[in-house]
């Protein structure tokens, strides 16, 4: 036995199971982010979408997943591979889209671009570049949520890579000592561009990170949504109870390149093809759906009002202008409230 | 009007914006308990409570990323860094945070949020703890920078940075902390983007900004003596940069001299001269000379660091040499 | 000679170093198993095996500080930042730890090292990806400076920052890297402080360093089409600067331009502009310009992003208004 | 029982126990930098020494149990309050005093002061005033030491505070990935400046830290100078064998200032009298040495020695000339070597 202080382990899950009524929506999320994504894909090819370009596809189950167990006054703070994040958290395709095609009908009037989302509307607070930094302004923002006694939560999004920055770590130790409502959500997708997991840390279970300075932790499945909605739903609900900050570690993975231009030889042989197989979280939650009854009417259904908004995002951001050339000037400093 | 020192002219204006706005809180290491490391933040934890004045841990780089955070979502930070020194583990948050949220939010989130803390050398602290970050900041949009020279100004400034609605970098100095001057009770703002005559001459023009004010002051002192009418231009911000005060000035005397603490290399200092090139060059009758640090990290010792650091005697010399009287 | 990409100039350069020395090794994120985000260090892994070509976790204050202990301690590191934005999170071990290390020590410790990586926009990567950290680095004494422009030049200047016994900044340019030219299979180095005429002219010089150098020889181009010859001086460090050779090129044409990547506040450009007033101010026929990023955060659409980084245009039209012919 | 890998315990010290002729030295080289620092202080207060200047009065068995665990070989790179540390490595008095006095005798040459003590000759690699930076130093050096073969292991110092740094943690992450054979020595003094460790930290055991990065670690008592040597054994022969990097956090206390202007207010009434009566490194090892048979003549014959060494150290820096003023230039760059 330690003879030091483990934190306890996180209660169960607050929520109630969910039936297929409650089932269905997620997995038209989770579709509905795939095909978007797949959408943008096909623009980055077609150079309308340019720069970097980090898809999400095969972690929309974390996103999601998270999302139910959220109220929408909770704030989301992330990375650049937010596409997924942002969706789940209320930003239209649309605006997501025209956002990476730089258009000015974008989420950041084209500013911004796919590592910058931003949309206060749903409190979706960013998309940042500098691997790990984000996880300082999310605690920063947690701050003001409890100090506001606004009753919010921050859910502070990261990567495995981005578990080895020091602002991670301070991060832990300020949310910790002033007992913030954050949840740091570590999605492992086991790999940092092209470096895996092991080949960058000593222990490969990043919530462990939060021991140092007594941080609730879990490490996760995140492949089966109601999962991830159940265990960040406890996650979230201690953290908003003022209980302080919790990590949780999501295990998943990315079908895709890091960026656009990646051949992914990193990947042993055959893991891609077997994690499609046995992890998409689009298919296992098909899979439970059937089991809850959901009938092939039902699912096609859904699968063509995706196919519908995402095709109208691709069209809404093609269609649109250009950003004003004014905005260039006009963001650099708020001017003085009137 | 009350004659006060600089460290409380600049808790005057934090208390003062406290009182008005409950979302306004200051955090740093040792601001609360133990009243700042330098005294500025006396008796703030009394008042607002260890809700609003907050020690921090020894995690620049986490605090001021709380920090940005916090403004982004709707409270007002006056983060302490305890010297601008420590600022360079934080130098991400600040530059690429807080200065740019704005801009690729489209507007979105507002950073209203001001870095405060003594800058450059105070003595015999040697080369890790005499860092002028002055060009560090002031060299990126997104942000504004602000260097008072006298307790007036340091009020006036440091409530205007509280609430502009951008990150604002206020640099103070440890070696002016016990300056004391006039500060009138009643509350006065000093926008930013104005520069103000310390002195007035006709000969030459000292620009300058912070403690080198200060310098430059005495070397006029001194230059008066030899028949050298200097004034003294106080930049008192960076960003915005008071340019056609620079411009008048020079356009007045036609000649100039930039007095800058810290390294030569792409300072502030080359800045000003820069842009008088750029924009006044026709009015010269002499090439504006720098005055600065020398290029070497900080020493120790009190007889190198004296070689290093500007003095007024650098000062004169160099406006004499724009005089021709060299 | 062998005609070779920019980024296998790079390449050879360390190759030749890490067969002379084996206490030079390479650092970085994703530099081994994956031949280096932008391909530098393709098959370097393979040659020098994973104790010399070292993949790091993404910690770049960490393994920059890293760095600068091995150096102390006997070894030659040479640290790519993945881009240099990345850098500033390693800013505090660059300029507190690196630069000074040699001074604070009396010269007990030398710290031989290098850190390398693109510096300064690419394309359509926004705000937080597109920084310029010229004036962020050459800024500080105790650092060597380093930006080159084309192939020859990158692995004669490579070698000798491997082989200088300072800390070294080594600018690359994700838009470089593709570039081809001649380089020799024969070994040679470049020294640093050697300023070098990249096209000669009698009308202006057009002042730079590193990428812009292209953006320079294209307005050369242009301008000669009107009538007006520019000489395009490549400073190809920064510290040391050549000053002779700015001098000497103002000398010549009595008006300059110059032109800098990155943003216009105390950036290397004022200090060159500077520098010139200082020295030569007498020869100038017109004051000296500059050409920088316009002041903004850079934005992610190409039609913004085309207004905030300079072009030859930008140039030419400064070169003509220096000229007096705008 | 947690679900995740806890490292073991330290093996047991490699060490044999002191008898009288052993320990003597070690009591001797506590009071030398005891008497050294009261010098130093009397030449503060006289403006002898100007700036900063961090006493290490209370924590010197800490520094000289290390040093006895040491190889001559072994680095040490710390921080600002090295005083202790140097002479414990080996830095003369005189060098070491000389520099306070910022004199060209000075082991820097006058040009780093108090918190740049540096000494090449006894493997002593400085004295750093930003806190926690010095922990990617050591670890930089360790890496040379692991790749040049050397068979040395470096000693990385820092404070309690200094915990909460990034430059600490992506430190550790680094140094247990490359398994490198550096053993971070965090001196928990109970404060940092005035702020003591239970407000700096959700979890005030700081080798805690290592866990989450899976790195052996141990809190020790520190004022008994024969348990941090055993201690530090076990820690530094297990970096030396290659076995990877440990954390060990050392119990402390100072009985100064944090610097010389230091009111103290922030230590609870009572605290600090009580630790010098309980918890005096010095006075622990004279009972123990006591206890072992030495003879009141023993024990002031070497007192005498250590007032010879420390009025001889404040003498030779007082008579050494300041810095030779090229030396201002000499150190900016190093020159080629001929
Ligand atoms: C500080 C910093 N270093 C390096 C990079 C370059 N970079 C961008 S993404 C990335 C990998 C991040 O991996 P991880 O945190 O696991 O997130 P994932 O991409 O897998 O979602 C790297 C190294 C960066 N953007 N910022
Ligand atoms: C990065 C940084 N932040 C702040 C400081 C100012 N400072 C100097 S010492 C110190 C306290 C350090 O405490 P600790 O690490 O416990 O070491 P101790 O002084 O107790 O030995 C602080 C805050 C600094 N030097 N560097
Ligand atoms: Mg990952
Ligand atoms: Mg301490």
């Amino acid at each position: 036995m330690p003879d030091f202080p483990l934190p306890p382990p996180l209660p169960a899950s607050p929520l109630p199971d969910l039936d297929k009524a409650g089932l269905l929506p997620l997995w038209e999320q989770m579709l509905t982010i795939r095909r978007v994504e797949e959408m943008a894909a096909k623009a980055y090819t077609e150079r309308k979408i340019l720069g970097f370009c980090h898809l999400y596809i095969g972690q929309e189950s974390v996103a999601v997943g998270a999302a139910a167990a959220c109220r929408p006054e909770d704030r989301w703070v992330t990375g650049y591979r937010e596409h997924g994040q942002a969706m789940a958290k209320g930003v239209p395709p649309r605006a997501m889209m025209a956002e990476l095609f730089g258009k000015r009908t974008g989420a950041a009037h084209g500013l911004g671009g796919s590592m910058h989302i931003f949309d206060q509307s749903v409190h979706f607070m960013g998309g940042y570049g500098i691997v790990g930094a984000q996880c300082a302004l999310g605690t920063g923002v947690a701050w003001s949520l409890k100090h506001l006694r606004t009753g919010a939560v921050c859910l502070t999004w990261f990567g495995d890579g981005a578990a080895n920055q020091g602002a991670f770590f301070e991060s832990m130790c300020l949310a910790q000592l002033y007992r913030l409502p954050v949840v740091f959500v570590c999605e492992n997708n086991l790999y940092a561009m092209g470096t895996s997991v092991e080949r960058s840390s000593a222990l490969t279970d990043m919530s462990l990170r939060g021991l140092g300075v007594g941080m609730m932790r879990e490490q996760i499945d995140g492949f089966d949504v109601e999962n991830v909605r159940h265990r960040m739903g406890a996650a979230i609900e201690y953290a908003r109870a003022g209980q302080g900050p919790v990590i949780v570690e999501v295990v998943t993975y990315r079908h895709r390149g890091h960026s656009m231009s990646d051949p992914a030889k990193y990947r042993k042989p055959g893991e891609l093809e077997e994690k499609k197989k046995s992890s998409d979280p689009t298919v296992i939650t098909e899979l439970r759906l059937r089991e809850l009854g959901a009938t092939e009417a039902e699912l096609a259904a859904i699968r063509e009002r995706v196919e519908v908004v995402a095709k109208d995002a691709y069209e809404f951001a093609d269609a649109s202008p250009p950003p004003d050339p004014a905005d260039l000037y006009r963001y650099t400093y708020a001017p003085a409230r009137t | 009007m009350p004659v006060i020192t600089m460290r409380e002219a600049l808790r005057q204006a934090m208390q003062e914006e406290m009182r008005r706005d409950p979302t306004v809180f200051l955090m740093g290491e040792e601001v609360a308990n133990s009243d700042g490391a330098y005294k500025v933040s006396q008796g703030m934890l009394d008042e607002f409570g260890p809700d609003r004045v907050v020690d921090t841990p020894i995690a620049e780089n986490g605090f001021a990323g709380l920090g940005v955070g916090a403004a982004m979502a709707g409270m007002r930070p006056i983060i302490e860094f305890m010297t601008f020194n420590f600022s360079l583990v934080a130098y991400d948050q600040v530059i690429n945070g807080a200065a740019k949220v704005y801009q690729m939010s489209a507007g979105q989130y507002r950073c209203p949020i001001v870095f405060r803390g003594p800058n450059g050398h105070a003595e015999n602290l040697a080369a890790q703890h005499s860092t002028s970050a002055d060009s560090l900041y002031a060299h990126f949009p997104g942000l504004k920078v602000v260097s008072p020279s006298t307790p007036y100004d340091a009020t006036g400034l440091l409530k205007t940075a509280i609430r502009d609605d951008n990150p604002v970098i206020f640099f103070e100095s440890e070696l002016m902390y016990a300056h004391k001057g006039e500060v009138p009770d009643a509350e006065y703002l000093i926008p930013f983007g104005q520069a103000e005559l310390k002195r007035d001459g006709t000969d030459v023009t000292l620009i300058t900004w912070g403690k080198p004010v200060h310098t430059c002051l005495a070397a006029a002192a001194q230059l008066e003596a030899e028949g050298i009418s200097a004034q003294v231009l106080d930049l008192r911000t960076l960003r915005p940069l008071d340019h056609d005060a620079i411009f008048n000035a020079v356009a007045k005397t036609h000649r100039a001299v930039v007095v800058q603490e810290g390294h030569l290399f792409a300072g502030v200092g080359a800045e000003i001269s820069a842009r008088i090139m750029e924009s006044a060059f026709d009015l010269l009758d002499a090439p504006v000379l720098r005055v600065t640090n020398r290029d070497v990290p900080q020493p120790y010792a009190t007889n190198l660091e004296k070689l290093v650091v500007i003095d007024s005697a650098r000062v004169a010399a160099a406006a004499r040499t724009v005089m021709g009287r060299s």
